[in-house]
């Protein structure tokens, strides 16, 4: 029998408004096992957990149940509380009260109740809890960086600089990202290229960073300390080794009719092509879906003038497989499609463009050279409409239900630099709310408006009217003025919400990291542990994880790679000892629970058995506790019921089910 | 106090549109054909179904200015759709006794050899009980 | 059953979570304050495939009157397949339950990641509802091989 | 292939030839629009309050009736097409509103939104397709510039009436090119006429249509087609007819070279 | 019925095998039971008749862990059984040596004794060299006769097909016995109100008197240690473990072989209650045909049972709901 003790804590009145501790802890004695209950203000306190100390020594307790906050914040504190009292960690069970019983309901007394029964289910639990010891893991020292953008390569400049491997793999042929698109950045109207290029160089150079361009992660298994990952390497169709980045190839391509997807496909780009002229590497690529050697077999243009004969036709995908220690997700971002805003006109007309397209208008490498024109006829505009929140904070289902956080700080920057360099042209800006939280972020807008006199407008724009003469009639509302306005413009520039890149459903299922209802990683916590994942190993850097702008994505990185740091830093890990274990004597070695392991933990011995002095030679299964994750998947499948898993065995689950059943 | 948040609930009840999911961003407004002509506008419908001031919205004159064209409800990104609040105000005037907005004896005059019924039937049941 | 009845009875609901995603989707229905009715206790999995057919007809038979199994979403396990096999598991269970002429509304099965307190909220309370609806669990009590 | 067909009063009345065009390019396409009987007046308007329910139930009896003869319910206003397809919607989600008109219909076996409803023009495109009507079409209408006028009917919700993009459509553009047109785009095609307004507020609907009118003769169009009578009435009317405003129908038996059948008939 | 004994005679004469499972006639002319036959002396018991019903594949489990290899006589459906215990690992196929024997249908003693027959002395036509289609019963009252097919088990009426999959060398000619739907009965029940299910289900049940017949009979109920014998699901309240075993029973038992269950029907045959317990094994083997494809467990020997894979599209647990 267990000498249970039985820890209720107030969390102030978190618990205590709510639940009736000191009943809680009543009722608690009278429950099988436990031998002591109290009730504390807060049982996390470095005198709370005394508390629990103090009772275990004294009142030699073999098992504690605290009732107090989810064992999602807490277990452990408790339980490594318990363990430097000298009892196994692995005896103490958390009873939910707060999160599952106090916060979410209003009635003392059916709350009271909820308690008592939560409690009872934690003690009928620990009655049957076991000791249990924690294995050990190796941890690879190497880290992998899924996005080659600025979150990416803060993050693995931070985590080479500590001294440990890391491998970007970059799905462009390019690494720079969302960042290498912009023009200017605020608050302070940089140049993007000029403090982003330095930063490619270094993290190209550095002699423990490895870059994959042009390559996608295809499969990972494992886990924390020990993820194996293939990577697809594409083929390039150019040797890296030979190329010297001349760009006679390009050049001379004669297939130069693609869109260009640095620029947003306001122009085109050849067959073989670098997407800009400061990428990393400087290498280019062949796309075979345009070139024309690879549609039609005749060309062959672009070997010929490669003087270094880095040109390969017949190069073909790679398939690196490598170990990493830990996993850094930083897949950014990309603006919404506009197909459900055809009210703004945007696929009607093209002058009107997106702010990511206006970035590249503004761009002395962009399509128009950096001069600011109307795309359909070249002119330069006079008015320009800016409409913001296109997409963002919509709960219908056209749009999506976050703010982008970033929109209202960039229009401010696109309203200065337009009106900086053309102080001709009038520019208003139709907002519902101007958000500018961060250092010097108010004052940037600020001084759109009152150095730059950018017309901010509070309303909507309900439609973008295409003029037979070419003109865009904006049709909007001034709710201060509550007066519809119709407004000719020469050009409309739409503030499209930004979204999480397509492919961070594929990544996060391949990594089992959980997503949100817009695709955005889920973090472990949302307030204390926001760079990492719920799922062990898995780190957050920059969009993917939820709108950012650059200064918080530099921030957000190095908090990630100083996560993945603290992790690589380790030799060795503790497995967590929940693991499944066959019980020998009744298992059949039927295969099945092999069958469904997603770890590939099972294996089966032929070995002799010694059933109560019966010996008998079978096949019998046993797992590898080092790759057992602890799912449980084997336990429900074993007929015999002869597989359990430690920590929440049959009988456990089955003492809670009935404790609550009561 | 109870009559004035009966109406209200009332207009909620028969719109089944929510006034607290509004953002204020004026799309409603911004995209209304017959502003001009209204007095109170249709951003502030929802406002004024938020505050209870039904008594303003059913002596104003956007009740019969609306098109019910459905522009606002296409467009409102929060789903709080504007023209249903109107036409629920609407309602609530045209179900009193003798408060139809269209009367039997001023039609001959509205209408001309071509009109057609379509146009007869629809304003009869808009602005008549 | 009466209205009167229906104010009396209070149900018995066991909800098995997993823990990464419907346990950490509850705790966060419990941080953002968003209530269902008391009436649903939580008992924490490692993962949707944890549970065990025998656990849920153990419920019904110490007087649950449903149960309910949360999980991450299909795709998104932690264990990256666990909920598939829960998923057939559990389809099988329900159907032979409806098959034995247990009312099939009296067990749910729910996908409900970490983010989604809203969605754990509203499930609870309209299973509670639909439990309440059905009345308490007489039958799976009463299925005894021997009378 | 038969369809259950719902004219509704203007068609039947002030506009008869326009339904005359309609079925008779209907017989020129290879199907058949089989009045429904004893329909009764849509109403007009579609009743946005959650709590209306016999005026709805004149839509359902016709849904209901196409429901039974098996066949999909065909339109030809926009304005029946939005009331019909809004009421299947609610009898197809809104279980309120569905037990009610049921309890009110005493039908044989209740009504739950299973009849498909269909404009003629989506007849035209889902059924028929624009190409096969080009294959038909012995009258191009080669070299006229037609304005397509949506109005807010046919588009709006965009969620429930699924028959276009609501701010961006094609639909009658597509047609107009399969007569062998060429189709004008202008900004105010899916822009209110002022409806049932130009009943007691004739200068609100000019104000309107006059906007309409001229957007659409700046964009160069030289004729305008709608697929709702009132439309077609409050632009005629209230433009002192800048631009020729005819139904898709007319052009359409034209184009099938069945128009003067009709006329003389 | 002679050739099968010549050559099992033979096989153990040469060395080939060590010991022969098959039937040896039971005190009454219709109950033969599964025997071990290992001198020739013991052949004169064997039988092989219409009243052979008993799949002799599970007794291959503890045969397998003898010395030498062990002849077993299988019936076309009992080869499903053993190639799912292949299937599980639970016998080698190098120790056993396979005779299909060939089988027209099995009988039911039952559903003679029905039939008003009674006082049985003999049955005429139950052998398997017949082609009878009538069988002629010398009882204590006279004679009496009975179409063979009226006396068939209820699997025989949905019999699976005359084709071994797993054998040796086959002795005699078989006959698929199917006149009915498989799944039939099943549907029947699927109709039915909740209530009336209930009911159905509640008034078999009430007949069982738990003394686990259908498991020790199961080929797939081959479990070293039964679920139900084992601490392994109780919690500290002991008591209450029996209460739940007796009311979850048939509903454990058959989630345990769901995808297993080759549908031999043994658990019907040997029920001394005559519980129709093959309707819960069956209703699962409709679901996972009807929701995963369809899948008879036993055709061969595979890795994965329908309960062990899956796939991203599978329908929802709700999907029990929405069909009514």
């Amino acid at each position: 029998m267990q000498r249970i003790g039985v820890f209720v804590c107030h969390c102030g009145s978190n618990i205590a408004a709510t639940v009736d501790v000191k009943k809680v802890a009543e009722w608690a004695l009278k429950e099988p096992g436990v031998v002591h209950a109290e009730d504390y203000p807060y049982m996390c306190s470095e005198a709370g957990q005394s508390k629990i100390q103090a009772a275990i020594k004294e009142k030699n307790l073999t098992g504690v149940v605290v009732c107090s906050c989810s064992p999602r914040m807490h277990e452990t504190t408790f339980r490594e509380a318990a363990e430097r009292a000298g009892i196994n960690p692995y005896m103490v069970e958390i009873a939910n009260i707060r999160e599952h019983c106090s916060w979410i309901h209003k009635d003392m007394e059916e709350a009271t109740k909820k308690a008592v029964i939560l409690m009872r289910a934690a003690v009928a639990k620990v009655n049957l809890n076991t000791p249990l010891k924690p294995g050990e893991s190796r941890v690879t020292k190497r880290a992998l960086v899924i996005g080659g953008g600025i979150a990416g390569i803060q993050t693995a400049l931070d985590i080479a600089e500590a001294g440990y491997k890391v491998d970007i793999v970059e799905k462009t042929p390019s690494i720079g990202g969302r960042m290498s698109q912009l023009d200017k950045t605020f608050p302070t109207l940089d140049c993007s290229a000029c403090i982003l290029t330095p930063k490619m160089v270094e993290v190209n150079k550095h002699e423990n960073v490895n870059i994959y361009t042009y390559s996608e992660v295809e499969k990972v298994s494992g886990f924390v300390g020990d993820f194996t990952v293939d990577i697809r390497k594409k083929a390039r169709s150019v040797d890296m080794d030979k190329c010297t980045g001349c760009g006679v190839c390009q050049e001379k391509c004669p297939s130069k009719k693609t869109p260009s997807e640095f620029n947003r496909a306001l122009n085109t780009r050849t067959a073989i092509y670098t997407p800009f002229a400061q990428a990393i590497p400087n290498v280019p690529v062949i796309d075979r879906e345009a070139c024309i050697k690879f549609k039609t077999g005749k060309c062959g243009i672009c070997e010929k003038v490669c003087q270094a004969g880095a040109i390969k036709y017949d190069q073909e995908d790679e398939i690196i497989t490598e170990k990493y220690g830990a996993i850094v997700v930083a897949t950014g971002f990309d603006m919404i499609k506009l197909d459900n805003y055809d009210e703004y006109a945007y696929s009607q007309s093209k002058d009107v463009i997106t702010s990511l397209e206006l970035e590249r208008i503004m761009n002395a490498a962009g399509p128009t050279k950096g001069h600011l024109e109307r795309l359909s006829d070249g002119k330069a505009p006079k008015e320009m409409v800016f409409i913001q929140c296109v997409g963002s904070r919509c709960s219908d289902d056209r749009g999506k239900s976050y703010c982008s956080k970033i929109c209202c700080m960039y229009t401010a920057k696109h309203a200065m630099l337009i009106r900086d360099k053309y102080p001709d042209v009038n520019v208003t800006v139709f907002y519902i709310d101007v958000r500018t939280p961060g250092k010097n972020f108010d004052e940037f807008y600020r001084r759109a408006v009152e150095d730059y006199g950018v017309n901010y407008i509070k309303g909507q724009v309900g439609k973008v009217i295409p003029q037979p003469d070419g003109k865009l009639l904006v049709r909007g509302v001034d709710l201060i003025d509550n007066k519809q306005i119709l407004k000719e413009a020469d050009m409309v520039v739409l503030a499209a919400a930004i979204e999480p890149n397509k492919d961070v459903r594929k990544i996060a299922t391949m990594l089992t990291a959980s997503i949100d209802t817009n695709n955005f990683l889920t973090e472990a916590h949302a307030k204390l542990r926001p760079v990492e994942s719920p799922t062990a190993g898995i780190f957050l850097s920059g969009v993917c994880q939820g709108p950012k702008d650059i200064p918080e994505t530099v921030s957000q990185a190095g908090a990630a790679a100083v996560k993945a740091i603290g992790l690589l830093a380790k030799d060795k890990l503790m497995t967590n000892p929940c693991t499944a274990k066959p019980d020998e004597l009744m298992c059949n070695g039927c295969s099945q629970c092999a069958n469904v392991c997603p770890y590939g933990a099972i294996s089966y011995e032929v070995k002799e058995i010694n059933d109560h002095g019966v010996r008998e030679t079978r096949r019998v299964a046993s797992v590898n506790s080092a790759l057992c994750q602890g799912c449980g998947a084997c336990t429900v499948t074993c007929p015999s019921g002869a597989m359990d898993l430690q920590g929440f065995s049959n009988r456990q689950i089955l003492a809670e089910v009935d404790a609550i059943c009561r | 106090m109870s009559i004035v948040n009966s109406q209200a609930d009332k207009i909620k009840e028969i719109s089944g549109s929510n006034p607290l999911k509004c953002m204020k961003c004026g799309k409603c407004s911004a995209s209304c054909p017959s502003f001009n002509e209204m007095d109170i506008k249709p951003h502030q419908f929802v406002s004024y179904v938020q505050n209870e001031d039904i008594q303003s919205l059913v002596e104003s004159k956007s009740l019969w200015k609306c098109l019910s064209c459905f522009a606002c409800i296409e467009r409102c990104p929060r789903n709080v759709q504007p023209g249903k609040l109107i036409d629920a105000a609407r309602q609530i005037v045209v179900r009193q006794k003798g408060q139809d907005y269209l009367k039997a004896d001023e039609i001959p005059e509205l209408i001309d050899p071509e009109t057609p019924q379509q146009l007869l039937v629809s304003a009869f049941r808009r602005y008549r009980r | 059953m009466s209205i009167e009845a229906n104010e009396e009875f209070k149900p018995k609901i066991v909800a098995f979570c997993c823990n990464w995603c419907s346990y950490a989707g509850a705790d966060l229905a419990g941080s953002s304050r968003l209530g269902y009715p008391a009436d649903v206790k939580i008992i924490r999995v490692p993962c949707s495939c944890r549970v065990n057919p025998m656990f849920i007809l153990r419920a019904f038979e110490k007087g649950a009157d449903g149960v309910i199994l949360c999980g991450c979403h299909p795709g998104d396990c932690h264990y990256s397949t666990g909920n598939f096999y829960a998923r057939r598991r559990m389809t099988m269970l329900f159907s032979m339950l409806d098959y034995i002429g247990v009312e099939n509304g009296r067990t749910r099965v729910e996908w409900v990641s970490a983010a989604e307190g809203v969605k754990f909220s509203t499930t609870m309370n309209e299973f509670v509802e639909k439990i309440h609806s059905l009345g308490k669990n007489v039958r799976l009590g009463d299925l005894r091989c021997r009378n | 292939m038969k369809y259950s067909y719902y004219p509704g009063c203007t068609l039947k009345n002030k506009a008869k030839d326009l339904d005359a065009y309609a079925r008779a390019s209907a017989r020129a396409l290879g199907f058949e629009l089989e009045e429904i009987e004893n329909w009764q007046c849509c109403g007009g308007v579609y009743p946005l309050g959650s709590d209306e329910i016999a005026s709805k139930l004149s839509s359902v009896r016709a849904l209901n009736e196409a429901k039974e003869k098996g066949q999909d319910l065909v339109t030809l206003c926009s304005a029946c097409h939005h009331v019909i397809k809004r009421v299947n919607d609610d009898m197809k989600n809104v279980e309120d509103i569905r037990t009610k008109a049921n309890n009110y219909m005493q039908l044989d076996e209740p009504y739950a939104g299973e009849t498909k409803v269909l404009h003629f023009l989506e007849v035209l495109r889902d059924e028929i397709g624009f190409d096969k009507l080009k294959e038909k079409v012995v009258n191009p209408l080669t070299g006229k510039k037609i304005g397509a006028y949506y109005g807010c009917l046919l588009l709006r919700p965009g969620k429930i009436l699924e028959f276009d993009n609501p701010e961006n459509p094609k639909i009658l553009e597509d047609f107009i090119r399969a007569i062998g047109a060429e189709p004008v785009i202008y900004p105010y095609r899916n822009e209110c006429c002022g409806g049932y307004i130009s009943l007691k507020e004739k200068d609100m609907a000019k104000n309107m249509c006059n906007n309409i009118v001229d957007s659409a003769d700046g964009f160069g169009a030289e004729m305008l087609i709608t697929a709702c009578p009132l439309c077609m009435y409050n632009l005629k009317k209230s433009t002192d007819e800048k631009l020729p405003v005819k139904y898709f129908t007319e052009l359409l038996a034209e184009a099938l070279g069945v128009k003067e059948e009709v006329d003389k008939a | 019925m002679q050739e099968l004994i010549a050559r099992a005679k033979e096989l153990l004469a040469d060395g080939t095998v060590a010991r022969v499972i098959g039937w040896k006639a039971g005190d009454l002319p219709y109950n033969p039971e599964p025997a071990y036959f290992e001198k020739e002396e013991d052949f004169d018991d064997f039988v092989y008749n219409s009243f052979c019903g008993a799949n002799l594949s599970k007794l291959m489990i503890e045969a397998c862990k003898l010395e030498g290899k062990t002849l077993v006589c299988l019936k076309p459906c009992d080869t499903y059984s053993f190639n799912q215990l292949l299937t599980e690992h639970r016998v080698d196929r190098d120790k056993a040596y396979i005779i299909g024997v060939g089988c027209k249908g099995k009988l039911d003693i039952e559903r003679i004794k029905k039939q008003g027959i009674k006082g049985i002395k003999s049955i005429k036509g139950a052998e398997i060299t017949d082609d009878a289609e009538t069988l002629t019963i010398d009882t204590l009252y006279g004679e009496k006769t009975c179409a063979f097919k009226d006396a068939m088990l209820e699997r025989c009426h949905v019999c699976k097909g005359k084709e071994h999959k797993i054998y040796d060398e086959i002795i005699g000619e078989s006959k698929d016995t199917k006149d009915a739907e498989r799944f039939a009965e099943v549907e029947k029940i699927e109709a039915m109100s909740p209530e009336e299910k209930f009911a159905f289900f509640q008034k078999e049940l009430s007949k069982c008197i738990r003394c686990n017949a259908c498991r020790n009979a199961c080929p797939a109920c081959s479990c070293r240690k039964c679920v139900f014998d084992s601490t392994k699901f109780d919690s500290q309240q002991k008591a209450n473990v029996d209460s739940f075993e007796e009311k979850m029973f048939h509903i454990i038992r058959a989630f345990h072989v769901a995808g297993r269950c080759t549908d031999c029907g043994e658990c019907s045959r040997v029920c001394p209650q005559g519980i129709p317990l093959h309707l819960f094994n069956r209703k699962f083997i409709k679901d996972i045909d009807e929701l995963y494809g369809e899948y008879q467990a036993g055709e061969e020997v595979v890795e994965r049972g329908p309960l062990t894979s899956y796939t991203f599209e599978d329908a929802e647990p709700g999907i029990v709901a929405e069909r009514g």
